[in-house]
């Protein structure tokens, strides 16, 4: 998995690419999203348009993420949620959790 | 069903960077087949579920250790079936964790929903075998 | 070079279906590894004709017949042997034909280019086999 | 290997999508540059831009529907052809014999 970061109207947004498997992306993300946190960055757009595929120790990262940002009273939304990935959302019910945008605008207006 | 000889085998390692080569099988081979590409890729979601927990169940990530694949392709069906060289473990019996927010336990839930069968065994020369079964309707 | 056990073993039947799949593997590979995509492309086609030669000249077609590669990663170079059951070949006394507009004859030519080291020899079981060499440098 | 055919003035553009590879795809490329050369159409692009690669064999398809296409008086043209397939064509020197395009209004204007 890789991350580039952009910033759009004061919100960052994120983009993975890859397969978010786990190992060595848990950590790389958990860092990504501190320094994001520490440098009062609090409203995060993870882009997933990009991920081939996911697996469960993968959507455990997600939830940690998600997670971690809700603590220091920030949220974390998802982009470009493919048909794959979302048919794993609905099977463990993490759609009730994450909101998800195809529209990037839309996304980033969410936060207002 | 058919019992045929396995159309692919394929080993790897245990190592996380290679999960993605059953996928890529499962998806060059979606392409050639008449099934749904929606049922491949939920049956190959499942395989990449069975093969991390070969990995790291199984295999405890030692890379000398591989996971074996066996895939069948049949006429309104896909088999894969999954070796490894651990102790196994009942499926059937694992209940996943209640907590929607709990960070691991949802592989065999994911395999459960994403096949139409799933049985567990042991080979012959005593490796565990996990087999993902999904019916496919032809196009 | 290093001697190292295969990273990845692949078998499939000698049906010309198949032949997606080594490409598809190796592809996937080239994802993940500091490689040039275009050198893994290389070395992939010249995987290609050697598994379409396996199938065709060395297994006769026959589907119950597979054709086995093992791919190996190693830091500065990718090396891929495909085992078949036919009578072999010696690919250093071939000479590909001279007309431009010739159908066929040109796989050999193909497998030389694209590779550094093009090695034949038989394995212990008997099967013919064929080894593709190609140097890679990390980017 | 699967075969779509349009006509843009005048001229018949096949896309091939898939993999050229011989067996079967010899006899249905054969099959379809017969069929337009019986129905008068002599000018034929030939669009490989959707196809993820070639092998030897694949290659004598299309030099044999190139020469089929020549001796019935037409002409033959490749477009998009990508840098895998470039390569291909390169050792095997087939560049000096296929014209090539990356534009299809340049393929069909050079028919003119
Ligand atoms: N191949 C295997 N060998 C041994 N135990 C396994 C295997 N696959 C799964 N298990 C056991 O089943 C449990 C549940 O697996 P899973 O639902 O994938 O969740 P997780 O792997 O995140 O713990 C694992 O924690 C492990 O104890
Ligand atoms: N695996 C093999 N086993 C036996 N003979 C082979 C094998 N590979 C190639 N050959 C021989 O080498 C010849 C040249 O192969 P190639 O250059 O790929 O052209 P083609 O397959 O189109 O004839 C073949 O015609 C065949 O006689």
């Amino acid at each position: 998995m890789n991350i580039k970061e952009r910033k759009r109207d004061g919100i960052v947004i994120l983009e993975l690419s890859g397969k978010l498997m786990g190992g060595p992306d848990a950590a790389s993300f958990d860092e990504t999203l501190k320094t994001l946190l520490h440098e009062g960055s609090f409203n995060v757009i993870v882009d997933i348009g990009n991920i081939s595929w996911i697996n469960s120790t993968g959507l455990g990262i997600l939830i940690s993420g998600y997670s971690t940002v809700r603590k220091s009273g920030g949220e974390m939304k998802l982009l470009n949620v493919s048909d794959r990935i979302q048919s794993i959302f609905m099977v463990s019910k993490l759609h009730t959790v994450f909101k998800s945008y195809s529209d990037e605008e839309d996304a980033v207006k969410s936060f207002a | 069903m058919k019992s045929t000889k396995s159309d692919i085998i394929l080993k790897v390692p245990s190592k996380l960077l290679y999960l993605g080569v059953p996928d890529a099988v499962m998806m060059e081979m979606a392409g050639d087949l008449p099934f749904p590409v929606s049922d491949m890729e939920m049956l190959s979601t499942a395989v990449i579920e069975a093969c991390t927990n070969s990995m790291e169940h199984g295999n405890g990530m030692n890379e000398d250790n591989f996971v074996e694949m066996h895939f069948s392709f049949l006429e309104d069906l896909v088999r894969v079936t999954v070796l490894d060289n651990g102790p196994g473990f009942d499926h059937e019996s694992w209940v996943p964790p209640d907590d929607l927010m709990a960070q691991r336990g949802r592989g065999v839930k994911i395999m459960r929903e994403f096949t139409d069968e799933l049985i567990y065994d042991f080979a012959d020369d005593g490796r565990f075998r996990l087999t993902l079964i999904k019916k496919m309707k032809p196009e």
